[in-house]
Formats: C-alpha cells, structure tokens, sequence
C-alpha cells in the first residue's frame, strides 16, 4: 500500500497513452492539477479525452489544445454565453476538431461516484426536459419521472491535494476537494500533485480526504496558480 | 414589442439589491455566476443569510478584498471569506445539498422565461456549446428560484416569453423574476406584475413582455 | 441558521408523533445517540419505524420494544443466526408484533443518500439473485442486470456527533462517522447530541463532518457507554 | 454424505492462519464477522496488509487490547487498534470502496456454498429474520472472496452444496472455500480440491462434501 513517489509531474504522468480519457480535478483555481496538466502537454499525448469541470476559464487545461491533445471533453463549463474571451478549446471546438459533451455539475458528479462505487447509474430530475435527456432512458416510477444517468470513469485520474503521506492519504485544504475525491475513486491510474509529501500518519485519519488505495503515484510540486476573473 | 429602445430601468447593482431583499433572514442561498453574485454585497449581515457556493462551500460573506487563495474563490472564481460555522465538502455532497432541496433559494441569470416558468439561462444557439454549470441541478433543487436578468436583449428582444425558444435549463422551475423594469411572480394563474421599477409604467413592462402579463389594479413603485 | 440547544435530551424529542419513521445513526457502540433513543423510550410513543444499521447488537434501540414503541425496523442486523442471545425485538418479530425489513448496508446508506440528494434511485448489483430484488425493477444495461433501490427519508433523524456549534455544524471523532452524516440529509427534523456544544468557527471549517444547515436542533450530553462483544 | 461423525480437522484459529495465507502482501482486506476478524491476528506486519472496516475504518492492524473506546471499533463491534496512514470516513465512502471494487480480498463466513461459488451466508430458515451486515455488498464488491467456514453443519450436513437450499448472499461471487478439511477453488470447470487438512484425505473430503469435487492426482496437505 505504498504509492509511487515521483521526483517530478513529467515523470507521474510520461506513460499515459493516446487515446486516453483523462480525469482532471479542480474547480477553476481550487485544487486543480496544473502542473500535472503541464506535464500532460509534455508528452504530447494525442487523441485524449479529458473529463474536468471547466476548461478555459482560467485553468491551463486549454493549454493541451495547443498542440490538439484533446479529442473530446466532457465538463460543465466550456463555451461562454458572453463570448468575450475565447479558448483555444472553443476555436477547435468550433471547427470540428474537438467534441464537446456538456454535463450538468450534478449529475457530472453523481456520473463519476457511480463509476467509483460500482453503481450503474442513478436517477436524477436534473436535465429532464432539457437536451441533456436526449438518448437517455427515462423512468416513472410512482408517478414521478427521473432521468437514468449511466457511470463514467477514466483511464487516468490527475487530482491536487494540499498534503499527501507515502501510503497515498490525501489531505485537501479549503475548497480544494470538488471533484478530486469523487474522481480519485474512478480512474484506473490515480496521479496526485500535493505541495507535501509527509510521512503517514501526519495526516489525522480524520482529516484524510481520499484514502490511501485511491492514489498509485504522488509528486511534490509548487502549485501553479491560476486565477479566472469572469 | 416593438423597434423602439427599452426604457432606462435599474442598473444591474440595482437589479442585485432587489434580489436581495426576496430573501429571508436564515435562508441558505447559492448565487449564480455573473449579476447575481452582487447580491452577496446587499444582504444585512443581521439577516444571517448562509452563500452556498456549490464547488463546495457553505457559509461564505461575500467577495475578498483581501490576498487571492485559489483554493478559496466561489462558483465564479472569486476570492471570498468565510463567516464564522462555514465548512467545506466535495461536489457530491454539494450537490446532494442543492438538488435534495436544503437550499432556500438561488438567484440565477436569464436568457429566457416562459409564462410556465420555463427557464433558458444555458445556451446561446448563435453561440453554440454552451456552459451548464450547476444551473440545471440548482434550477431542480433550490426551494426558490429567482431569476435576476435584463429584461429585454440588447437587440429590444423581450426575454419573458410566451415559450423559450433557447434550450431550456429546466421546466417549471422559476418563481420570481427580477429585471431593470420589473418584479414579476410566476403563478398557478401566469405571471404577475408585482413591482415596477422607479419610473416605468405598468403599461411600459407589458410592452416589453412577450408573454400575458397579470397586471393588478395598484402595482407599487419598487422601494430601493 | 441556528440550530435549536435543548437542555435535555427528554426535551429534544417530546414532541415526536406516534407512527414517525425515525433514522438512527450509528453502528453497533460507534456515534450511537443513545440518549436520545432512552428519551424516546420516556415519550411512550408508539407505531414507530426505526431506520438503524442494527438493533440488538448492544444498542439501546432494542429499549423501545420494551414498550412496543417500534412496529417496524429497516435494518442490517437484527436477527442473529446463532441464536445464541437474542433481544426483545426479536421475540416481537417472532410474534408477529414487530415487522422487520432487512437491507443490506451499502444499499441502506444509497437508498438514504438517495433520499438526501434528491435522487429517485440507484442501481445496484448488490441483492440481485436473491430475495433482497424480489419485488423490486431490475434493468438490463449494455448486456448487465442491475436491481434499482429506491430513496429512503425519515420524518426525523437522531444523531450522535462529537462536537456541535451553535449553528448546527456537526464534527465527528473516529468511526463515529458511520450511518451520522448521511442520515443528517435525509430526515425533516434532525437532532442531534453532542458531548460539547461550542461557538461556530470553534469546529474548523475542514473538520465539519455535518454542515449546519441539515441540523434543528442539539443536545449536549453524557455518551452512554454501551458495547457489544459479538 | 454419512451419519458418522466428520473428522477432526483445523481449529477456528488455523481455519483463520489457513485464510490469512491466502492474502498477499499490500492488499486491502476487509473481514466478516465471527471466524474471519481472526485473520487480522495471523497477517505479518511487514506484508502491509490494511484491513478494512465497512463502518468506516481503513487501516487497523488488529484486535486492540487497550481500553474500549466506543467510537474506535470494526463491524463486528471490537476495539481495533491503527496503523499509521489509516483513515476514517462514513458508510456511503465505505461502501462505495466495497462495491466499487477497491478492496482486494475480503473474508467472510459462510452457511453454505455451491459449485457455482454461490454464496449463502446471512440467513438460517430455521431462526428466520436474518442479518445481512454489508456481505452482501462485500460478495458482489471484493476482487477475491475467501469464505472460511465449518465443512459441515454441527449435524453433519455438507455446507458445500450442489445448490444452495438457504437464501443467497449473492450468485457466482466465491473464489475459494476454506474449512476445517479443506482449502477449494471454486474454477470454471467446479469445485477443485487444493489443499487437505494434516491428516484429512481427499476422499474423506469428497465424503464430506455435497457437491462434485474435482481432485488432482497430489493434493498436498495443508502447512500450517
């Protein structure tokens, strides 16, 4: 139960394949992976799949589309209504070069812990009546109507986590959990960037936020901050 | 409707204040990107009104003027401060919150509102793509929705209409609508004029509303 | 946003009706509120159903039935196969006085949090094959058989928590997470006993296991002890 | 199937030894109630085994025989003591780590077991009511289910079975079965006779099962 310790984000994530689909935490500024995703662009990796809550708003996530790493992306926030600034994402988006699937928060969430958890989907009135229930099964059950959400998982799971200890145990701080916890649950590879690596045990088992088995590599870095202001 | 321009109604702080005070002192409230976020500036500290921020706050004051930390911004990345009882969670449990129903109200942005309540606040089709956000889950889940927004588009398009022609965030959803020109209660009965802005007639709203407005006898000037 | 303090916690519950269905946190000794089950036991109320990981199993739960206060339990544990000490539950049970629905625990805490979240169901392969589906819808998804497990809620949830500020914020101490914080999202009253009621913002932020708007009221008293050694 | 008595075979503690061979270094472990919590007593710490409690513990490294703290127990109600790196966290996370897959081996009892490796270990028709704890989430979750279990019944009836005639905990789940007599794989082509207890031959297993069993020509005994 030992996580794998890597000197820096270049080497965590230098074997992850084409084609991948690509798990990002973070919310904006808050607990986002960015040197890792720096490292992603490193590798020049191509046809990926990332799964995060926003791409363009501030967050370097944009940056994999400059050399066209992103096949597709699954998030919440994507293409603004207002238009003023654009992503590279958007631009790609745009010519039909990168696929976009929008989800709502929620149910982006309640996707990935159900991939986590060994769930098959879950009912949600969120999206009902709406595009987001085209294709999709819907159920009435005692007079009600829910939308069948199915599970999403990745190949890779890139968290940020304030502390994490040698076994894997992350500690996040402030609102830098969102989506990391649920999303180190249901990947495949787990990849954590922490500013800390403390021995196990410095983390209070109270205060640990993704338990050990969750995590397989970890590697200690400056965040990278990013800031979005509207 | 008409080609002429909309008359000048509040400015969008004015719209936030007004929002404001739909709500109740205690209310848990989650703010939506964009205008309603000001309404955070407007509320009585006295009133005890808990911001929920749905990456995973409860408990926040209102916009930092202090350092930036990233790991502290609300919905729309901005820095904000904590009052004391805040707490922190993920975006499972976040969203447990909100679309099981513990938020009192969310004061959300507008495209498009329907005489049903329909509400579009997703996806310019001329934009294409589009960001959802939480807006779905706390358009489902808040107990009142509260739609802040112009009232009209910058092209003089009325934004209350009889059927959105945007894609809707949710069906049935909206309760109360806020504009520059107006207070307007969605009802079993359909929407009803409850306030006017200082200066803007009952007539001069309904000339700006794409859908039957419920117009009573004596509709009071907004007091700000 | 305050929760309501109690003096005692007699006065806590006085005022819950006959027939309520009342979740009960905790898991054998571990944040087990049991003093307000004991003052439920002084209300007499009857017609109750008990929604709790176990009872028997050294709780305080199996009090009630001293005065056929529960007419059902919606359970993990509650009848023993060895047979070797049994409760007064189980004679009622055994008698036909007390109905027993039995749910197996990662289906009992998604069908509460289902309940909580505003869900309308998971599904689950966990029952499938057994009795537990009978009755129950099962889908067939991309070729893979699922039983779908519907929300559970109570008219009332008592809790045990460690700390509680004045605000509702419940903070937990080792496994007596359990059955507590899901529980909190998925009644209408919510009341809780805490051994210290302390000021908001004496529970750090990070630390808060219950956020204060799930709780109405709190009680600070004794733990009872109680243990069960199989 | 006789009316003799069964052969004296392994102790509950070496039935546990036995299972706790069957756990490799690193793993995430979770044990049932009963026989199964003496497992964590037979681990070697430099293995690094975590064992897992569904109410809410990763990382206990056995039976604690300090003072009982009430909130420090495994499911089986037992003071537990940790190790370093452990955790806590509720039952939704718990069971989420169970049925999604993340726990390695778990060791439960067992009432029964079928050639299919059908499990039924919650429910005896003659007492009624049943408890069902988490194995039912456990069977379907955990990557290797062990069930380690008395080869009979105290009335010498065979608890493996052609097909299970008490109610299932879940179908096709069991990976091996270790008793009193025996250590058997439950494989594609059946039942498979691994390893007999010192001084048990294959055929009085055979005698003592009630289902085909598979025996190679050596079928090593047990080292304890």
């Amino acid at each position: 139960m030992q996580a794998e310790v890597f000197d820096t984000p270049d080497a965590a994530v230098s074997d992850i394949p084409d084609g991948a689909t690509i798990l990002v935490g973070g919310f904006v500024s808050a607990g986002t992976p960015s040197n890792l995703i720096l490292a992603l662009k490193q590798t020049g990796q191509t046809g990926l799949t990332a799964v995060a809550n926003n791409i363009g708003l501030g967050d370097l996530l944009d940056e994999l589309c400059e050399d066209r790493q992103l096949a597709k992306v699954i998030a919440t926030f994507a293409i603004r209504a207002s238009g003023t600034r654009s992503s590279r994402f958007e631009a790609q988006y745009r010519a039909g070069e990168a696929e976009l699937e929008l989800v709502p928060q929620g149910t982006l969430i309640e996707r990935l812990r159900a991939g986590g958890a060994g769930l098959g989907g879950v009912l949600t009135k969120t999206g009902l009546g709406t595009t987001m229930a085209e294709g999709k099964q819907t159920l009435e059950l005692d007079g009600e109507r829910w939308l069948l959400e199915r599970p999403l998982r990745g190949d890779v799971a890139l968290l940020k986590a304030w502390r994490g200890d040698r076994h894997g145990n992350l500690q996040y701080r402030l609102a830098g959990l969102n989506f990391n916890p649920v999303m180190a649950t249901a990947a495949d590879l787990v990849i954590a960037e922490v500013e800390q690596i403390v021995e196990p045990g410095e983390i209070p088992p109270e205060s640990v936020g993704t338990p050990a088995i969750y995590v397989d590599r970890l590697v200690q870095c400056e965040p990278i901050p990013v800031r979005w202001d509207g | 409707m008409t080609n002429a321009t909309p008359p000048a109604g509040l400015s969008r702080e004015l719209i936030a204040l007004r929002a404001a005070r739909e709500l109740e002192p205690g209310w848990v409230v989650n703010l939506g990107i964009g205008l309603p976020t000001l309404v955070a500036g407007f509320v009585e500290p006295s009133d005890n009104i808990l911001f929920q921020a749905e990456n995973g706050i409860l408990g926040y004051s209102g916009i930092s003027e202090s350092d930036f930390d990233s790991d502290l911004i609300n919905a729309g990345g901005q820095p904000v401060d904590l009052v004391p009882g805040a707490s922190f969670f993920d975006t499972a449990d976040s969203f447990a919150m909100i679309r099981g129903g513990h938020i009192d109200a969310a004061v959300l942005g507008g495209l498009q509102v329907s005489e049903q309540g329909d509400l579009a606040n997703w996806y310019v089709p001329a934009r294409g793509g589009g960001s959802v956000g939480g807006a779905m889950d706390l358009a489902v889940g808040a107990r009142k929705l509260i739609i802040a927004m112009a009232h009209v588009t910058r092209e003089g398009e009325p934004r209350i209409v009889e059927a959105c022609d945007y894609p809707l965030t949710a069906e049935r959803c909206v309760d109360v609508i806020i504009t520059d020109l107006a207070v307007i209660d969605v009802t079993e009965s359909g929407l009803m004029l409850r306030e006017r802005a200082p200066g803007i007639t009952a007539a001069a709203v309904e000339e700006w509303t794409g859908a039957a407005l419920l117009i009573p006898d004596d509709v009071p000037e907004m007091s700000l």
